[in-house]
C-alpha cells in the first residue's frame, strides 16, 4: 500500500518497461541487420553478411537525384519557415501579448490537418502555373505541415529567456536596436531556432504523403524511391531505410543536443522567475 | 538645482492613473528610495527615469538637462532589474564588459573595469562563470557591477532584492548602501518593504495610489508620519480613533489622551491617534503621577522575537500591542495584571 | 529605434500576418467551397452549389467501411497507447526520476524515425502470421509513430501536478493507494490523458503512408479511400476532405478545450513553486 | 510520559546522515518547533512523524502506542505542506471534506465540520472556490483547515509559510499559533526561519547536521544558547575570539572581558565570547566606574531600522554592532565617540 518517493521498482514494472524498449527497437535494429543480410529467411540469424544492397541502391541514377531533391526539399522548407515564424513569434512576444492566445490556438491547427486533405486542397487551389504541382507548392505545405514544430521550438524559448527584460537591461547599457538583436535576442533564442529547424527537417525529410500527392513522380524525393524499392528489392530498400533513419538519427541527436544546450542557458531566466 | 529632478509628472496607461503630478528633486550621491504597496507607481517613476516609459506631462532633468526624450541607451544611466536580466549567452565577465562594449572603449580598459567592479562586490573568481551556475545573490550583485561598469550618471534599482532570500536579502542592500556610498553614486532605490526603505535610505519617497504621501529622512518618515497611510505602512501602530477634544488632547471611546501631536487640527474633527508598540510603556506598578496618559490593562498575549517581546495587552476590551525590550527586567506572565502609558510626544494624531 | 512594450505594430507587420493567415486558410476553404460547387474552373466564384458529391461519396460501400476502419484503429491506437504510456511515465515520475531524462530522449526518437522505414522494418520483422500485414501490425505502428504526443501531454501533466506531495497529502488524510489514484492522481491528470489521447486520435485517423505500406488494400482507411478518389473525382474527393477535415477540427478544438482545462488547473501548484 | 516520543530515531539516505540518534518528547498540546539550515534533518525527522519514512533505528511513540510501524494514512496525523498541496480538482469544500470522506463519516457531520474549519481560519466564503482561484495565504489557511477537519491526534506543518510573502507570513503565523493554542493541538512546526520559531513556539528544538543541537523555551535558547552554532544561527552576534584567562574572564587579542558565564571552562581553553547587539550599552560620555566591560569607538555606521537603529563601532579596529533603542534620547553622529559596555551577564562564553 506504500507509494512513497524510495520505494524500488518491482520486477514486473521492469518486464513491462524492457519489453516495451524491445517492441520499440527491434524492427529498427533488424533493418540495419537486413540491409546488410545475404538471406534471412530459413533461420533465426542471417546466413551471411554484405554491403551489395548499399552497393546497388547507390548505383541506380535516382539515387543521387533523389537525395538531392530531399535536401533542397528540407533546407528550403527550414528557410522558408524560419522567415515566416521567427519574426512573428519573436513580434508577438515583445509586442502584442494579447495575441499569443490566438497565435498558440493557430498554431495547433496542422495538427488537426490530415497531409491527404492538405495536400488536395493545394494541389486543387493552386492549379496555375508556375505553382501547380510544383516543389514550391510542396514546400509551402510541408512548411504548414511543420509549422506547430517551429512556433513550439521557437516560442517556448521565447517564453523561457525574458525578452522584454533582457531588451531593456541591454538599452540601459547604451546598446541600439541592432546590438540588441544580434548579441542579446538571437543568441538566447538560437537553441529554439536549431531545435525548431531540425524538428522541421527530420519531418520534411522523411515525409512521404504530401510529396506523393502534390508533386508525385515530376521531382521525386528520397521516402518515395524507398517505397518504390519495397516492391522491387527488400535488400535495397532496407539500406536505404538505414540511410534514411541515419540521416533521421543524427538530425535527431542534433536536436537533443541543441535542445540541452538550450534548457541549460535558460535555466538562469526560468529561475529568476 | 537639484542633480536629477523630476517636476509634474504624470502617466496613464489607457486611462489608468499609474503616477500623478510626481515632483521630487535628488541630490548629487544621495540614495533615495521610492516606497510603496504594489501599483503605486513607484516602478513606473523609476522606468521613466531610465527612459522606458515616456512621462505623459513633465519633464525630468538630470544635472540641469532636459532628458525627457534621450532615448533609453543616450541617457547613461544604470539599472538593476528584479530578475537580475543577465545575459544567458554571456560569461559573468562578458556580461559587465556588454556595456563598455557599446561606447567602444579599448578592450584593456575594459578589462580592467570589469575586474575594478566584480573587486568592488567581491566575486572575482566567477569571471568566466555563466549566469545560470551563480546563486541568485550571486547573479544580483554581478547585476549591479555591470550597472556600474559603465558609470552612470543615475544607477536605478527597482526591487532589486525581491526575489532572493530573506537572509541574502539582508547582506546584499547592506552591501548595496556601502558601495554606493564609496561611490557617491545618486540612486533611486525601488522597493516595497518599508525596513529595507529604512535602512538603506538617505531619503524615503512614500507613494501611494501614483501620489506622493510624504519625503523624507528615514527617521522622518518613521517617527512623524503626515498621513495615515504612511504610518501604517510602516512599522506598526496602535490605532485609536475619536475626535480632538482640546488643542492637546484627543477622546477616543470612553478615554482621553494627551498628544502633544495634535497641532492644527480645530477641536470636533475626527481624528485617528496612532501609538507604535515601541512607545507603549509597561509598568508591573501604577507608575508616579506625572506619567501621562496611563492605563490598566491584562496581558493576552505574549509572543517573543528575540531583542524584544510583544505584548497584546487587554485594556478594557480594547487590544493595545507593546514591545519590551530584552532588557527590561520584569518578567512578564500571561494574564498579568499591568500599567501602560503612551509618551504625549509620540501620539501621533491625523485626521480621518 | 525603439522596442519599448507599448509601441504599436507597423502596417508592415500587420500586413505580413495578414499574408500569412491567408495562405493558410485559403486552401482549407476553398476545399470546403469546392465539396459544393458544381463548376469552378471558369471562374472566380463557383457557377453553382450542390451537396452531390456528398451524396455519391456516401454512396460507396467503402465510405463506411473506411470510416469504420479508421475509427477501429484511432480508438485502438489510443487505447493500447494509454495502457502503455500513462503507467510507465506516472511509475517514472513517482519513483524512478532518474530515469525521466532518458525516457525523454526515448520518446523524442520516433520524431526522428521516417514513416517510410517504420513501415517496411515492421512488414519485414513481423512478417509471420497472424501479425503480418494485419491491423494489429499497423495499430503497433501508428503507436510508435505517435508516442511522442502522448507522451509529452501526460508527462507535461505530470510535471505540472506535484504527484509526491499529493499523494502524501492524501495519504495524511486517511486515503488508501485506490482512494488516491481514483481521487486525486487520474482526475488531476487527466487533462494530459485527454489532450494525448485526442492528439494520437487526429494523427492516426489522418495518417496515410504507413496505412498503406503496412496493410495496403487488406485493410482500407479513410485516408485511403480519399487519395483513389483524387484520381477519380474532385469534388467527391472535397467531400470527403472536409468530413475528414471536420472530424480532425473537432478534435483539435477539444485538445484545445482540454488543454485550456489542464492548464487551469494545473495552475495551482505550479504557482506554488 | 510525554504524548509524542521519539526515542533514538536516525535515518540515513544511501550513507548520508539525515537524522542522527533524535530524542525529544513532547507534551500534550504543545506547539514545537523544528528549527535549522537546509539539510540539517528536520524535515525528515517531520516526515518520520507522518509516516512518510521509516526511521533505520529507534522508536516513535503516540500517546504510549508504538506507531512506527503503522502506515501514514492510519496514523490520525494533520501534514500542512510548503507546497499546500491542495487537490487542484476539487473545491475548498470538498478538498477539507475529503479526510472525512475517507473516514466514511456521516454526510451532515462532515458539511458541519467543514463550516467549522472555515470559520476557524476565517474563510467561510470560499467554500466553493478552486484553489487556483484563491492566493497563497488563502491556499495555506484551507490547507491548514484541511488537516484540522479530521482532528488528527498531531498537526504537522512543513515549512508552511516559506512560499508566502514576508506580511502575509507574519499574519498566517500568528492565526497558526492563536487556532492551535484555541485547540490545544500538539503540534510540529519545521522552519528554518529563526523569527518564526522564536515567535511561535513553546519549544523550539535547533538541528544542525541530523543532530540536536538545543532544545528549550525560546527564551532559552535565544537568551542562552548552549552552542555557538545556537548563538549565531539565532539572531545577531558579535563575536570575540580568545581563551579563558580565569574563571569569569575571558582574553580576546588586547581586550579582557568579564562574563558571569564562563562556567566550568578550564583556565587556557580556546573560546568564542557572544554579545548580542542589544546587549552592548553606548554612552556619550565615560560611564561610572562601576560600569564593567567599557571600551572606547568611533560610529562607523548607523542604519536605521524603525524601532532601533543598527550602530557599527569601530572599536581600535573591531566593528562592533550595537542596537539602540528610539527611545534613546541621544541623537547619534557619523564618527561621533562613544563608550560601550558589555553587562558580564549577556556575554555568553562557549569552547570552540
Amino acid at each position: 500500500m506504500d507509494i512513497s518517493r524510495k520505494s524500488k521498482p518491482t520486477a514486473s514494472q521492469i518486464i513491462f518497461i524492457t519489453l516495451f524498449l524491445l517492441y520499440m527497437i527491434i524492427p529498427i535494429i533488424a533493418t540495419y541487420v537486413f540491409s546488410i543480410a545475404t538471406r534471412w529467411d530459413r533461420s533465426i540469424l542471417p546466413e551471411g553478411y554484405t554491403l551489395q544492397g548499399y552497393r546497388d541502391a547507390m548505383k541506380n541514377p535516382y539515387f543521387l537525384i533523389t537525395l538531392k531533391n530531399s535536401l533542397v526539399l528540407s533546407f528550403g522548407s527550414v528557410l522558408v519557415s524560419l522567415l515566416l515564424i521567427v519574426p512573428t513569434v519573436y513580434w508577438v512576444h515583445l509586442k502584442v501579448r494579447l495575441a499569443k492566445p490566438l497565435l498558440d490556438i493557430l498554431m495547433i491547427l496542422p495538427f488537426g490537418i490530415p497531409g491527404v486533405v492538405l495536400a488536395l486542397a493545394l494541389v486543387q487551389v493552386y492549379n496555375f502555373a508556375p505553382l501547380n504541382r510544383s516543389p514550391v507548392l510542396l514546400t509551402s505545405a510541408m512548411v504548414v505541415f511543420t509549422m506547430p514544430f517551429m512556433y513550439r521550438s521557437v516560442s517556448n524559448n521565447l517564453e523561457a529567456i525574458d525578452i522584454p527584460t533582457l531588451t531593456e537591461a541591454a538599452q540601459s547599457l547604451g546598446a541600439n536596436t541592432i546590438d540588441i538583436l544580434v548579441k542579446v535576442i538571437i543568441p538566447n533564442i538560437l537553441p529554439g531556432i536549431l531545435s525548431g529547424s531540425l524538428l522541421v527537417f527530420a519531418t520534411v525529410f522523411a515525409e512521404f504523403t504530401l510529396a506523393r500527392l502534390i508533386v508525385g513522380a515530376g521531382f521525386k524525393t528520397f521516402p518515395m524511391l524507398l517505397v518504390e524499392y519495397t516492391r522491387k528489392d527488400g535488400t535495397i530498400a532496407a539500406g536505404l531505410s538505414v540511410i534514411s533513419f541515419t540521416i533521421a538519427w543524427i538530425v535527431s541527436l542534433l536536436i537533443l543536443w541543441v535542445g540541452g544546450k538550450g534548457m541549460k542557458t535558460s535555466q538562469d531566466v526560468i529561475k529568476a522567475h | 538645482m537639484a542633480y536629477l529632478s523630476l517636476t509634474n509628472i504624470s502617466k496613464n496607461f489607457e486611462n489608468v492613473v499609474a503616477v500623478k503630478d510626481f515632483n521630487l528633486n535628488i541630490e548629487k550621491g544621495q540614495l533615495v528610495s521610492f516606497l510603496g504597496p504594489s501599483g503605486c507607481g513607484k516602478t513606473t517613476t523609476l522606468r521613466m527615469i531610465a527612459g522606458f516609459e515616456i512621462p505623459d506631462t513633465g519633464t525630468i532633468f538630470l544635472d540641469g538637462v532636459d532628458i525627457s526624450n534621450i532615448p533609453p541607451n543616450k541617457r547613461d544611466i544604470g539599472m538593476v532589474f528584479q530578475a537580475y536580466a543577465l545575459f544567458p549567452n554571456m560569461n559573468v565577465r562578458e556580461n559587465i564588459m556588454f556595456g563598455l562594449k557599446m561606447q567602444r572603449r579599448p578592450k584593456d580598459e575594459m578589462i580592467r573595469r570589469a575586474e575594478n567592479v566584480l573587486s568592488l562586490i567581491r566575486l572575482e573568481n566567477t569571471a568566466k562563470r555563466y549566469p545560470h551556475q551563480l546563486s541568485g545573490g550571486q547573479r544580483q550583485r554581478i547585476a549591479l557591477a555591470r550597472a556600474l561598469a559603465i558609470e552612470p550618471r543615475v544607477l536605478l534599482l527597482d526591487e532589486p532584492l525581491s526575489a532572493l532570500d530573506a537572509e541574502v536579502r539582508v547582506v546584499l542592500r547592506g552591501e548595496i548602501r556601502r558601495i554606493q556610498s564609496d561611490l557617491g553614486i545618486t540612486t533611486v532605490y525601488v522597493t516595497h518593504d518599508q525596513e529595507e526603505a529604512l535602512s538603506i535610505s538617505d531619503v524615503v519617497v512614500v507613494m501611494n495610489n501614483g501620489l506622493i504621501e510624504q519625503v523624507g529622512s528615514p527617521q522622518e518618515i518613521y517617527r512623524k508620519p503626515n498621513t495615515r497611510f504612511v504610518a501604517t505602512f510602516i512599522g506598526t501602530a496602535n490605532e485609536f480613533h475619536g475626535f480632538v477634544s482640546d488643542s492637546s488632547h484627543v477622546q477616543c471611546d470612553e478615554i482621553n489622551i494627551y498628544s502633544t501631536r495634535v497641532g492644527k487640527l480645530a477641536t470636533g474633527v475626527k481624528v485617528v491617534l496612532l501609538v507604535r508598540p515601541e512607545n507603549v510603556e509597561i509598568y508591573d506598578q501604577p507608575p508616579g503621577r506625572d506619567t501621562q496618559n496611563v492605563f490598566e490593562g491584562k496581558i493576552d498575549t505574549i509572543t517573543f522575537h528575540g531583542a524584544i517581546t510583544r505584548l497584546g495587552i487587554n485594556a478594557s476590551g480594547k487590544i493595545i500591542t507593546a514591545d519590551v525590550s530584552i532588557s527590561s527586567r520584569a518578567p512578564v506572565t500571561h494574564n498579568q495584571h499591568v500599567w501602560l502609558s503612551f509618551d504625549p510626544e509620540y501620539c501621533q494624531v491625523m485626521a480621518e
